[in-house]
């Protein structure tokens, strides 16, 4: 169980993010939730690809025999960063869109567009 | 933070200092990817974090006479397509497919030699096209990551005026 | 010089690098909106040729592979390896059907556009996001790997978001866009997280792969967790009930020819969720229960969807309220066939609801892209989207109503349109699952009917409203987009035997046909896959008709008896008295006894229709009323509280069934 | 929309995470990792690259990094979109 620690820490990461999410109603703290959601998704790639013992997947000038780490996982991660980026400046333009319309960001009061 | 007047002088100073350093430094990040820790994404990171960096201490409008909006879209698109191209020229070479490694080995461009397999000191000649992609990425990230940067910093334009929103009638 | 079967070999990827290309290529092309946006056009129009091209060639060859990077481009696994490398595109004929519905819409929406944004700045930056939904769309139907499907996941919905927000002026863009996004991201968060899953547990990404090892495996409760996670996101990108919250803010605020590619890319996400039931899990899961799970999600996103639809007044939310109940069509009947999965009956009836459901897909696309077409035109034309404010169009518009007619008959299932075709298809074999489904089906059918009367009354008919004396028939693009998807409509309801026979049926074989998808890549399929039915049972055609589970349809019959009836209709008419004379006191309108003061008196208004309907029912529509609030935070939490009861059921019930 | 209702079904959602986060195998441990091991056996030789992440990123899984920059593209587009000039 304590082994899988980097798991658990996802699992809690995941949960801080969704909390923020699903009870917040600052725009922005919203943005922060999936912003927190997202590097506990990367987070769980990484671990995922980890070896006990392992080093980083490059061969300049490496020390012989040593094991390395999944190198699928890296990659994965880096376009998912770049991917969680986008979609944070895309929301963050967003939240400035709604401010200039409405002049709050409180979600509750955002609902102009409902049934 | 005012993003529209500039900062006072330490600021400007040490940015300029720090400026070309960051730029190089990126630069060597995507140049070296196939070698070290690194790569376009990185890189061009670097580097647009040293644009935003002139950006901060030199505000928008300054600085926005330099380097133009249209500018940074054409270098995004550039790297874009130098990338896709890239990818595409495959179906047209030996390898006979998209994103197939044709500049691997082949004597003629730079880039092109297979390194010894196993643990090696890192030579800067070989890999084929990844080098290349990764200085098209480079050159995308840089602008795009500045693109951003630069229209939040711009600000809504004057036409989008607040309209209350409220109630679908 | 390359040969014709590298060629086919090679649409798949072009179909999505050409568009991505030009999407690039497009911001250069700032100073000349009408280049940019025709360049746009003739992308989409050359995109449709090849995927035309390719529906042929996987009917021809069978399942296309393409590797990228590979030499060659088909050896899927490495020597030295087991498992595959690399990304690839697998393209069956499921794929390719999906892949044409795309590609249809798109050249339309993209013909619509040229005059319709003529008003706008910005437009390569439109034209440019819409080579990308483009792209995205084909990307996440024809890509063969889990991950890839997670990129080009996102390249859509980052795509559409802004797309979404197109017309900034407007206070709903930023809104609608930033809850569609809000929803987006965090299905895509949660889908990555289901590939982290996979590929802790497998160490491949590649669907075929993970899907041979979860057939070899057996379940787990982690694949079981992956798969509800799964469901929940793309039964809620699908807008699925009660997941649903987003599609009206969206598909409302976007303009008209986003708001079809939008729905579009919807259907793409209902395809993304049938190939992870039916290719990634098959008979690995309790079918019945995932199968019930899929009908239920269906069930209420026709009841309520067409429910929420009759109290609309904006005629573009009362669409896209439609469009979720159609997608409950899709899901119903698929779902269906996911329920007798490896049991007899999916060689009879089960098949035939996945036809039904796979067909409803392209129908749906055809006819609810041409409904929000019509839509885009009456804004166009009037400047805003509330019906309460039109009336009497049909007189400025006549084409745009001929459209709107044909549009709204075929969504109502009204034979001899295409609608009628695939829902003759449900209805039949729903019935042989569970008779109470196919009735609910019919019903909401005729509520739909209902709603699109009240749609075509307010703002065609009625009287000639003087605020709209100056409307003129909208410019020859739109109506060209227009005129191609009706026309698409007209022959899919004329000839539906075929469509099905070449299109419908090899897709849905092979949906179910998990063993050939996976020996496609693998080489060799594990035991316990789901293999292919056989289609022969249902064979298609003798003289035009389209053979359903229990009767069948000929459309050519059906056109002949109204045509019939019509002359009969004409006949009686012509019997009565003709007293009607133009220009006496006849023709003038009385309301109550007295003259009408003006036009606008005598217009009803789209909010009074049905009034009497909706009071009698308030005891229904008051709750749901109040469960649309609106706010970001909600939309969430249904997301989340589907998921957490979709997790509980799925692992409950199949831990009873004994399958872990 | 109750909020207790939305608080035990975060709950229930959030057991699930960890259930999985319990279930996975050991961290650290692969199972099965041949395409991983592909990829350090013949990424040097295939694609001529010292780093394998960057060999995997740019060659192996080349058009998902070509879909992540058209992502960060539709970003940018879609920043622009927000803050363009509009016509009168």
């Amino acid at each position: 169980m304590i082994e899988n620690l980097p798991f658990l820490m996802v699992a809690l990461f995941i949960a801080i993010g969704l909390y923020a999410v699903l009870f917040k109603t600052n725009l922005i703290k919203i943005v922060m939730g999936i912003s927190i959601i997202e590097s506990a998704v990367n987070l769980f790639l990484i671990a995922g690809g980890y070896i006990k013992g392992g080093i980083a997947p490059i061969y300049t000038s490496a020390p012989e025999g040593e094991s390395m780490v999944l190198p699928t996982p890296q990659a994965l991660t880096l376009t998912a960063i770049v991917i969680g980026l986008a979609t944070t400046a895309l929301l963050l333009s967003f939240v400035v869109l709604i401010y200039r319309h409405y002049g709050t960001v409180d979600s509750r009061k955002i609902r102009g567009l409902r049934e | 933070m005012n993003l529209e007047g500039p900062m006072t002088k330490i600021v400007r100073v040490f940015s300029n200092a720090v400026f070309a350093f960051a730029l190089i430094f990126g630069f060597y990040v995507v140049l070296h990817g196939h070698l070290t820790p690194g790569g376009g994404f990185q890189g061009g990171a670097i580097m647009a974090s040293a644009v935003a960096l002139l950006l901060i201490a030199y505000g928008a409008d300054r600085i926005g006479k330099g380097l133009k909006k249209g500018t940074l879209s054409s270098m995004e698109s550039l790297g874009l397509l130098g990338f896709i191209l890239l990818a595409i020229a495959g179906i047209a070479s030996a390898m006979n497919v998209v994103f197939g490694n044709f500049l691997l080995d082949n004597s003629l461009g730079i880039f092109s030699e297979v390194p010894p397999t196993g643990v090696n000191p890192g030579y800067l000649n070989t890999a084929g096209t990844l080098p290349w992609m990764s200085l098209f990425v480079g050159l995308e990230v840089l602008a795009g990551l500045s693109l951003i940067v630069f229209n939040m910093a711009g600000g809504l334009p004057k036409e989008v005026k607040s309209s209350r929103g409220g109630e679908v009638k | 010089m390359i040969t014709t079967e590298e060629f086919q070999t090679l649409l798949a990827p072009l179909a999505v690098l050409i568009p991505l290309f030009i999407a690039f290529v497009l911001p250069f092309l700032k100073k000349n909106d009408r280049l940019s946006h025709g360049i746009a056009t003739a992308v989409a129009v050359i995109v449709e040729a090849l995927v035309v091209y390719l529906v042929y060639s996987v009917w021809d060859r069978g399942t296309i592979i393409y590797v990228f990077g590979q030499k060659g481009a088909t050896t899927s696994i490495p020597p030295g390896t087991g498992v595959p490398v690399r990304i690839m595109f697998e393209v069956d004929a499921m794929s390719s059907f999906m892949g044409l519905t795309v590609a249809t819409v798109a050249m339309g929406a993209s013909i619509y556009s040229l005059a319709f944004i003529k008003k706008h700045s910005g437009i390569e930056k439109y034209s440019s996001a819409m080579m990308l939904m483009l792209a995205g769309m084909l990307g996440l139907v024809f890509t063969g790997d889990i991950f890839n499907l997670f990129v080009f996941f996102e390249i859509l919905s980052i795509a559409s978001c802004a797309l979404v927000a197109f017309r900034t002026k407007r206070w709903e863009s930023g809104e609608a866009a930033f809850k569609y996004m809000v929803i987006s991201t965090l299905g895509g968060l949660f889908l990555l997280f289901a590939v982290g899953i996979y590929y802790i547990q497998y160490g491949v990404l590649n669907i075929a792969a993970i899907a041979s090892y979860i057939s070899f495996t057996g379940m787990t409760r982690l694949n079981m967790i992956a798969l509800a996670i799964l469901i929940g996101v793309f039964a809620m990108k699908a807008g699925g009930v009660p997941m649903h919250f987003w599609t009206p803010d969206a598909y409302a605020v976007a303009p008209a020819p986003i708001t079809i590619m939008l729905k579009t890319a919807s259907l793409t996400y209902l395809y993304a969720l049938f190939r992870t039931t039916f290719t990634l899990y098959s008979i690995s899961v309790d079918v019945r229960t995932v199968g019930w799970i899929i009908i239920i999600i269906g069930l209420l996103s026709m009841f309520i969807g067409v429910t929420m639809a009759i109290p609309q007044h904006d005629v573009k939310r009362l669409m896209a309220y439609h469009a979720i109940s159609q997608t409950g069509y899709m899901m119903l009947g698929v779902g269906v066939g996911m329920a007798t999965l490896g049991t007899a009956a999916i060689n009879t009836y089960g098949i035939k609801a996945m036809e039904g459901g796979i067909f409803h897909i392209i129908n749906n696309a055809m006819y609810k892209g041409l409904l929000f077409l019509t839509a885009g035109a009456l804004f166009y034309a009037t400047g805003t989207r509330d019906l309460n404010k039109m009336g009497g169009l049909a007189r400025r518009m006549p084409v745009t109503t001929i459209c709107f007619m044909i549009g709204a008959l075929a969504i109502a299932g009204i034979p001899p349109f295409n609608g009628y075709a695939s829902k003759l298809l449900i209805y039949e074999s729903v019935y042989e699952f569970n008779p109470y489904l196919a009735i609910i089906a019919m019903l909401v059918s005729i509520l739909t009917l209902a709603s699109f009367v009240k749609v075509f009354h307010s703002a065609f008919l009625g009287p000639d409203l003087p605020k709209y004396r100056k409307v003129k028939e909208v410019p020859t693009s739109m109506r060209v987009g227009m005129g191609v998807l009706s026309g698409i409509i007209i022959a899919f309801g004329l000839v539906p035997h075929l469509v099905v026979k070449y299109l419908v049926e090899p897709a849905a074989i092979a949906l179910v046909d998990q063993a050939g998808y996976i020996s496609a890549v693998m080489g060799a399929a594990p035991p316990g896959a789901h293999t292919a039915v056989s289609g022969g049972a249902i064979e298609g055609s003798f003289y035009g008709t389209l053979l359903t589970s229990s009767g069948n349809w000929n459309a050519i019959i059906g056109v002949i008896v109204l045509v019939v009836a019509f002359f009969f209709a004409k006949l009686i008419y012509s019997m009565g008295n003709p007293a009607y004379n133009k220009g006496t006191e006849q023709v003038k309108p009385f309301i109550s006894g007295w003259k009408e003061s003006s036009k606008s008196a005598s217009h009803v208004r789209a909010s009074n229709i049905y009034w009497g309907f909706l009071s009698s029912l308030s005891r229904y529509y008051r709750p749901l009323r109040r469960t649309h609030t609106g706010i970001v935070n909600d939309y969430v939490s249904w997301y989340i509280l589907v998921t957490a009861l979709i997790l509980i059921v799925l692992t409950t019930l199949s831990f009873r069934g004994g399958v872990i | 929309m109750n909020k207790t209702i939305v608080f035990v079904a975060y709950v229930v959602f959030v057991a699930f995470l960890f259930s999985v986060a319990v279930g996975l195998r050991d961290f650290g441990e692969p199972v099965f990792d041949s395409m991983d091991q592909y990829f350090l056996n013949h990424g040097q030789s295939e694609t001529g690259a010292n780093n394998i992440v960057t060999s995997v990123v740019f060659d192996y899984r080349g058009f998902d990094t070509l879909g992540e920059a058209t992502v960060l593209f539709a970003a940018v587009s879609g920043v622009f979109i927000v803050y363009r000039r509009l016509k009168k």
